[in-house]
């Protein structure tokens, strides 16, 4: 069996009385989907900002690409490969579409402290980031400012910005949030063929897109994993039925 | 039935940019409406023209019988628009409690029944708001615009990352509201749950509108045309 | 490619400020080319304090703090230099200078080594409150320069002559205009390269959206540091201009007035447009020495006309007359 | 033999009172003389040494003025004076006269019309140890005016001080410091504390209840501010080198025409600028400005009738004056200042030797 | 010595109080409003002078001290609809333009008006006189009255930000004027008030402060730099923040003052020790600011941005 390129063993924080994280542990393995599902603040954020060291754990391991990434912060362990979305997009909203993309572009080239060589003409830049506004169908739309763009397309450049890190592993945080119907079904087309670039750790409340790409499930309610298993597990699983899907199963 | 809200023909610029060229939309009284679009259509911008977030430039917008060009925002509001807006808007420094609270107006929405609507919200009363996970800043962001107790509710993304369940019950309470007289304008994505609930499709596309008609005449050919389903 | 409106007119604004003082020496007028010169040094603090308010969105309102010290260098240089008195004598000997150069680079290296100081603690914090924190190192580093007797204490020091560069003659008011006119080019075309740069993308991203810049790998902190560093050197830098323009120094550099002046400038001007500073430096001391003479409450003109050009022209006199930016 | 004088003075801010006193004697003067050979430009400095240099600056190369004055401020002058002597122009001070132009740095361009800084602080001493004072608690602004205030005052006390104060300059409330003057055991208090700093002090110690006499030197007294302190001023002693009250032709007619003039009373400054100006119309009736070393020695002459009686230069060309006390009273409803005695005779400055001219 | 101190404690107590007068309104239109007010000096200018006029007109203080309330809250609300009302939307930095042009403005318009000469002020008959406070040192009345009236003053402020729907819906604008506006609520007409609250609390702060010092044109601006310390190390916003602020400057400033230089006598010569402790003594406040931000970026109380 391969090694799991991300494993959480007894993950946990605590908010105040809250605990938004209890004991969590799970893997991530190449090449496939894991979806997190849960109700409404059962910590599947919390616990991407803790992977993603947006927030320190309180207790609990996080293995990734092999080595404990515990004491990394959250820049460094973006450069070790780790490529989240926000749930509610985060972008400079003041750049062009395309200058989103050309931050992170730069970011993985790893020379950021570069005072003299004008970066908008820069192709080494500017022509792959193309390649991801294409991929993500955000091309025509790369010169306006982020902030102008719609809702639904503010989700997409967030995954192209992610894509551009061309990371080890994908955290992302409902992805489909926002997007249309249309755009939901070419979202899922696209993921099915990303894991195979990287696996994705994928939090979705979209049960069809869920249904359709996971490979296995984990299910958080109250900040723990109360089930993990194929589609199938857990789309018969009543206690999941209950807290969770309700008529979608 | 009379129309209680009626947009005919608006046009709308984000400074030179166009991006509504010629909506028309009408709600009755009573009746709920779905707004449907692909992204980046003119949904939202359609509703803040509405809600007098932003004002039109030709064409018409008329809530319960008044011209709404010249109003300010909150004069609207006080007609009884109430608005969930997209993403949620929530004041993030304010509890739960002081968020409904910042818009109560008198009438039979209070603290409580939104707390029967959604229980969770109670829950976390004393809870700041940018602290609360998505689906519960949805769902306080519902309740702020019930406490309002608006003629008209327009929902725009309203079940946005909201977990199936909940989603569901969501859908129930918006139906109940129908139920009990409230006129709603609703935008999703989700074509099945509006169904359930929307007596009439208003699409648009590029800023104008397409298509209008009862729910039942939307065909597969026309939702696969407007909304690539 | 077509040059844009902004573009045209900084060219417009740099022939003027070239002009002026040309025809002033034609004329005969020197003290049109002593306000020039003034126009030039502090136009040259606004651009390096724009570098972090302008660009970065580090709303500094200590910056007087390093104008002040590039001010001092000289100052303290050049006074021992007068004196004929070493500045330190153990372990080894260090003489003062009056070269304007050796001046230049202490005053560089000095400001700097503050800069790092200062950011390294007030960058932890955002918003208001890093505007705050600045004005409180400014106000420590004042009220130190007011209290300490060494060099001339609240009253000051005077330099007497000004200090040398080579091949100029810098007592000429034209030549020495010409001298601080270059190095606020200088300035302006290093800041206008920097904002295109890898870096400038960075700082401006940093700006927006620290989470974001996290998230993609790049530590907002040392991007800000960096441009914070940067901005406090060239304002010191035009702070030793300005103690040789006025042949003194005195804690009037470093007070929050001062630092308020030059961001009143980079306001007035447009917050982050390359030629901002020097236009709102221009417009303030045109409207300054204008007023000033005519009525006794000139202040009260000044202050209508100020607020005039902030209600109605979003973006500064830069954005007034260029139109307003599409994006960064 | 036209005259230009640019006068350089604090029009706006918070201390603009001096200055417009300053130029409103200087004024008067010029008026009463009626000379259509002087002219006079006047610029207002804001109280910030950089404009100062600059407006001098102007001043000599663009209007290319003769004679700079109306500087109220020792950190300005600092900033004006040394370059502005060095351009062989002549000025002439209302006021600020720091000891480093008294001394080494003295120069045959600048004349000292009003003192040298340091004088009404050493009548103050002078004054406290001839009533007999012995334990005196001492305050002054923490900057060198303030440290030389101190050191002047010492210079002619020779009581013991029983407690030494340097306050933050532009301070406003003096709470602690009271309780450090009620708790010290004084006999009395000298204090420095010009502008509102002043004002601010005395209001507050008279609220205090603390009754230990206080002396200081006019500046915190002048007429321009009494209004301000209101009653609790009265009683208070301060050491002044003119009072409205000197008894001479001149000062009387001064007055008089001030008032007339201005509506109000004339200050110490606006008598400052009054001599100034007829220092400098009696120098232009005996000498042509262009002839340098002429015009110098009429200025050094002093030939005027001053508002003060006699009025001679020193060495260093800082008068050598006599310095009285005045105690502040109330006439009718108005408060000012009256003669009581007089502190120093002929009192010169204590640079005067240091100074090689 | 025991009574020396507790009098500086007291004055210590009394400067962070009289600090609060000013700081509360700045923190009310800064932290609720989320706006940097240069001017609010200039209202504290406003109230100080026209409670001069007024109680030299009148010959009494009280009506002073309302005609100042008064004054303070017209020009406020005037300065709000005329140009502050405009900057909402924008940059901080244009309100710092705007702001400062109106302190230009307020201040050459008072000395236009009221001329260049400081104007008497006192404290009103029934306030004068001390009080003999435990170990025997008299201490003003007049002082012991504004720290009454800034108690009250603070808490009638907690109650309206933290406990009115009024307050409620004052805090929801900063968060999101547009918004709040959506759900029916006038908010220009709020912020007005706000304003007008603000401006009105930093007049009363002018008509007493004036009383203990001098009520000329500049006033304003040392106090102003001060407010801002003392809202910024409590924590933007926050009322209890500024309370605390003010009374930590206060107490540091008063006992710095007393005690730095009595500290530095134990190293060096008396001389040198007033000296240095003086200037140690104008630091002061500013180190403390420094340090706390540095230990809590967002101030004592303030809520991470
Ligand atoms: N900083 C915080 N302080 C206090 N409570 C917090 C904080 N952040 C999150 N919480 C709480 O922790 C719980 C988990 O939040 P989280 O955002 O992880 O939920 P989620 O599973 O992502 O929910 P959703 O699907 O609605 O996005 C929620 O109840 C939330 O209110
Ligand atoms: N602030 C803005 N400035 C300029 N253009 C804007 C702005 N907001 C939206 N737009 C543009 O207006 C058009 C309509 O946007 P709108 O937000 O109304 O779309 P929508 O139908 O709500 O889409 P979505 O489903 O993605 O939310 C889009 O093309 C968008 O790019
Ligand atoms: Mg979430
Ligand atoms: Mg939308």
């Amino acid at each position: 069996m391969p090694e799991a390129i991300l494993s959480l063993s007894n993950v946990t924080k605590q908010f105040g009385a809250l605990r938004a994280s209890d004991n969590v542990s799970l893997d991530l393995m190449p090449g496939e989907i894991h979806a997190l599902i849960g109700p409404n603040g059962a910590g599947k954020s919390t616990l991407i900002k803790q992977i993603a060291g947006e927030i320190k754990s309180d207790s609990g391991n996080i293995r990734f690409g092999g080595r404990d990434i515990n004491e990394l912060d959250a820049v460094e362990r973006s450069r070790m490969g780790l490529a989240r979305t926000f749930q509610v997009s985060s972008l400079m909203p003041e750049f062009s579409v395309l200058q989103n993309v050309v931050l992170a572009q730069q970011s993985v080239s790893g020379k950021i402290f570069r005072f003299f060589k004008p970066v908008l003409s820069d192709a080494s830049l500017i022509e792959p980031a193309m390649a991801q506004l294409e991929r993500v169908g955000l091309a025509d739309r790369a010169q306006m400012r982020a902030a102008d763009i719609s809702h639904g397309e503010r989700r997409q450049l967030e995954m192209a910005v992610a894509l551009a890190l061309k990371p080890r592993a994908f955290l992302l945080d409902e992805p489909m949030a926002g997007m249309g119907p249309e755009g939901s079904k070419r979202l899922t087309g696209f993921l099915d063929g990303l894991r195979a670039e990287a696996p994705i750790l994928l939090v979705e409340h979209d049960m069809d897109a869920v249904f359709a790409l996971a490979d296995r499930i984990s299910v958080l309610v109250y900040g723990r994993v109360i089930a993990t298993g194929t589609v199938d597990d857990i789309r018969g699983n009543e206690d999941v039925k209950r807290a969770y899907l309700g008529e979608e199963a | 039935m009379s129309a209680l809200l009626e947009v005919s023909g608006i046009t709308a610029f984000y400074g030179a940019s166009q991006a509504l060229f010629g909506v028309d939309l009408i709600v009755n009284e009573g009746e709920a409406v779905a707004l449907m679009g692909r992204n980046g259509m003119g949904k939202t911008t359609t509703i803040k023209t509405i809600c007098r977030m932003m004002s039109h430039r030709d064409g018409e917008v008329r809530f319960a019988d008044t011209d709404l060009a010249k109003l300010p925002s909150h004069k609207a509001a006080r007609l009884g628009i109430g608005l969930v807006p997209e993403g949620r808007r929530c004041f993030a420094r304010l509890s739960v409690m002081e968020n409904l609270m910042a818009a109560a107006r008198a009438g039979e929405w209070d603290f409580d029944r939104v707390a029967d609507l959604f229980p969770r919200l109670a829950e976390r009363r004393d809870q700041k708001a940018m602290t609360l996970s998505g689906g519960e800043q949805q769902m306080l962001a519902i309740g702020r615009a019930l406490m309002t107790n608006p003629r008209l509710l327009i929902l725009d993304e309203a079940t946005e990352g909201l977990a199936p369940v909940v989603r569901q019950e969501i859908w129930a309470a918006i139906n109940r509201l129908k139920q009990s007289g409230l006129s709603i304008l609703v935008v999703d994505k989700s074509l099945k749950e509006l169904s359930g609930v929307a007596d009439r499709y208003v699409v648009v596309e590029k800023g104008v509108t397409a298509w209008t008609g009862a729910v039942g005449d939307l065909t597969d050919d026309l939702a696969d045309r407007y909304l690539g389903v | 490619m077509s040059m844009n409106r902004e573009t045209i007119l900084n060219i417009v604004l740099a022939a003027l400020l070239i002009a002026v003082p040309v025809i002033a020496q034609i004329m005969g007028e020197p003290f049109i080319i002593t306000l020039a010169t003034k126009v030039a040094i502090l136009g040259m603090a606004g651009v390096g304090l724009n570098i972090a308010l302008g660009f970065g969105g580090l709303v500094s309102f200590g910056h007087a703090a390093f104008f002040g010290i590039g001010g001092y260098a000289a100052g303290i240089l050049a006074s021992h230099a007068l004196n004929y008195e070493p500045i330190m004598t153990a372990p080894f000997e260090i003489n003062g200078t009056t070269q304007m150069i050796v001046i230049w680079i202490v005053a560089l290296i000095a400001s700097a080594l503050v800069a790092l100081l200062i950011g390294a603690i007030t960058l932890r914090t955002s918003g208001v409150y890093f505007i705050m924190i600045t004005l409180a190192f400014a106000q420590m580093i004042y009220y130190f320069a007011i209290s300490w007797p060494a060099y001339g204490g609240e009253d000051g020091l005077s330099i007497y002559v000004r200090n040398s560069f080579p091949g100029l003659n810098t007592l000429d008011p034209i030549s020495f205009f010409a001298l601080c006119a270059a190095m606020l080019g200088v300035a302006i075309a290093f800041s206008a390269v920097l904002i295109r740069s890898r870096f400038g993308l960075a700082l401006h991203g940093a700006r927006q959206n620290s989470q974001r810049m996290m998230a993609i790998g790049i530590a907002p902190f040392r991007v800000r540091l960096v441009a914070f560093v940067i901005s406090a050197m060239i304002t010191a830098w035009a702070g030793a201009l300005y103690a040789d323009l006025n042949r003194f120094v005195s804690p009037s550099m470093l007070s929050w007035h001062m630092s308020g002046e030059i961001m009143v400038f980079v306001i007035l001007g447009g917050v982050g447009r390359l030629f901002g500073p020097v236009a709102g430096a221009a417009l303030y001391i045109i409207l300054e020495h204008l007023l000033g003479g005519m009525f006794e409450y000139w202040q009260l003109p000044l202050g209508i006309l100020l607020l005039v050009v902030v209600l109605f022209a979003r973006g500064g006199l830069i954005g007034l007359l260029a139109g307003e930016r599409k994006h960064a | 033999e036209p005259v230009k004088v640019g006068m350089i003075t604090t029009l706006s801010g918070g201390g603009a009172g001096l200055g417009i006193d300053a130029r409103d004697g200087f004024m008067l003067a010029v008026k009463q003389a009626n000379n259509p050979d002087l002219t006079v430009v006047i610029e207002d400095d804001q109280q910030k040494p950089d404009i100062a240099v600059q407006l001098a600056d102007k001043m000599i190369q663009s209007e290319k003025v003769d004679v700079l004055t109306g500087i109220i401020w020792s950190n300005l002058a600092m900033a004006v004076v040394p370059s502005a002597v060095a351009q062989d122009k002549f000025y002439l001070s209302v006021n600020a006269a720091p000891s480093q132009l008294a001394g080494k740095g003295c120069n045959p361009n600048y004349f000292s019309v009003s003192y040298q800084n340091d004088n009404l602080h050493e009548a103050a001493g002078g004054y406290a140890t001839s009533a007999g004072y012995e334990k005196t608690f001492v305050m002054a602004p923490n900057y060198p005016a303030g440290k030389d205030s101190i050191a002047g005052f010492k210079r002619f006390y020779l009581g013991d001080v029983s407690g030494e104060v340097y306050t933050k300059l532009g301070q406003t409330d003096y709470a602690a410091e009271i309780a450090q003057i009620r708790a010290s055991g004084a006999d009395s208090v000298f204090f420095f504390l010009p502008g509102g700093m002043g004002i601010a002090f005395m209001k507050q110690y008279a609220q205090s209840g603390v009754d230990i006499p206080l002396i200081g030197p006019a500046f915190s007294l002048d007429q321009g501010i009494l209004g301000a302190i209101g009653d609790a001023a009265i009683g208070i002693k301060n050491t002044a080198n003119w009072s409205k009250d000197i008894d001479n032709d001149t000062n009387k007619a001064f007055v008089e025409t001030f008032q007339a003039e201005y509506g109000r009373l004339p200050s110490i400054y606006a008598s400052y600028g009054f001599d100034t100006a007829n220092l400098l119309l009696s120098a232009m009736g005996k000498a042509d400005v262009n002839d340098k070393d002429a015009f110098r020695d009429a200025l050094r002459a002093a030939d005027f009738n001053s508002v003060r009686g006699k009025f001679i230069f020193g060495p260093n060309q800082h008068p050598i004056q006599d310095i009285y006390v005045r105690e502040v009273v109330k006439e009718g409803d108005v408060l000012t200042n009256k003669i009581i005695g007089t502190a120093l005779i002929d009192h010169a400055d204590a640079y005067a030797s240091e100074c090689a001219m | 010595m025991f009574s020396l101190f507790l009098e500086q404690l007291l004055n210590g107590l009394q400067s962070g109080v009289m600090l609060f007068l000013m700081a509360s309104g700045l923190t009310l239109v800064f932290g609720v409003m989320g706006l940097i007010n240069l001017a609010h000096g200039s209202l504290y200018m406003v109230g100080a002078f026209a409670c001069a006029v007024v109680a030299a007109w009148t010959g009494s203080f009280w009506l002073g001290l309302v005609a100042s309330l008064m004054a303070a809250a017209l020009a406020g609300a005037l300065v709000e609809m005329l140009v502050i009302r405009r900057l909402y939307k924008r940059d901080h930095l244009d309100q710092v333009l705007a702001t400062f042009a109106l302190i230009l403005i307020f201040s050459e318009g008072t000395r236009w008006i009221f001329g260049s000469f400081p104007l008497f002020l006192n404290v009103p008959e029934a306030l004068s006189g001390t009080l003999t406070i435990p170990g025997g040192s008299q201490y003003p009345i007049f002082r012991l009255a504004i720290i009454v009236a800034g108690l009250i003053v603070a808490g009638g402020l907690f109650l309206l930000i933290g406990k009115t729907r009024l307050g409620t819906r004052i805090r929801a604008g900063e968060a999101d004027r547009e918004m709040i506006a959506a759900l029916g609520i006038n908010i220009d007409r709020l912020y007005t008030i706000v304003f007008a609250l603000g401006a009105a609390l930093a007049g009363l702060a002018g008509a007493f402060v004036g009383t203990t010092q001098s009520v000329q044109v500049g006033m304003g601006e040392p106090v102003l730099i001060l407010a801002f310390v003392v809202i910024v190390i409590g924590g933007i916003g926050s009322i209890k923040g500024a309370l605390v602020g003010s009374l930590l400057v206060g107490f540091t400033d008063t006992m710095g003052r007393f005690l730095l230089p009595l500290g530095f006598e134990a190293f060096f010569d008396p001389a040198s020790a007033t000296a240095i402790g003086s200037a140690l003594a104008s630091m002061l406040i500013y180190i403390v600011m420094a340090l706390v931000l540095f230990l809590r970026p967002s101030g004592l109380f303030g809520t991470e941005a």
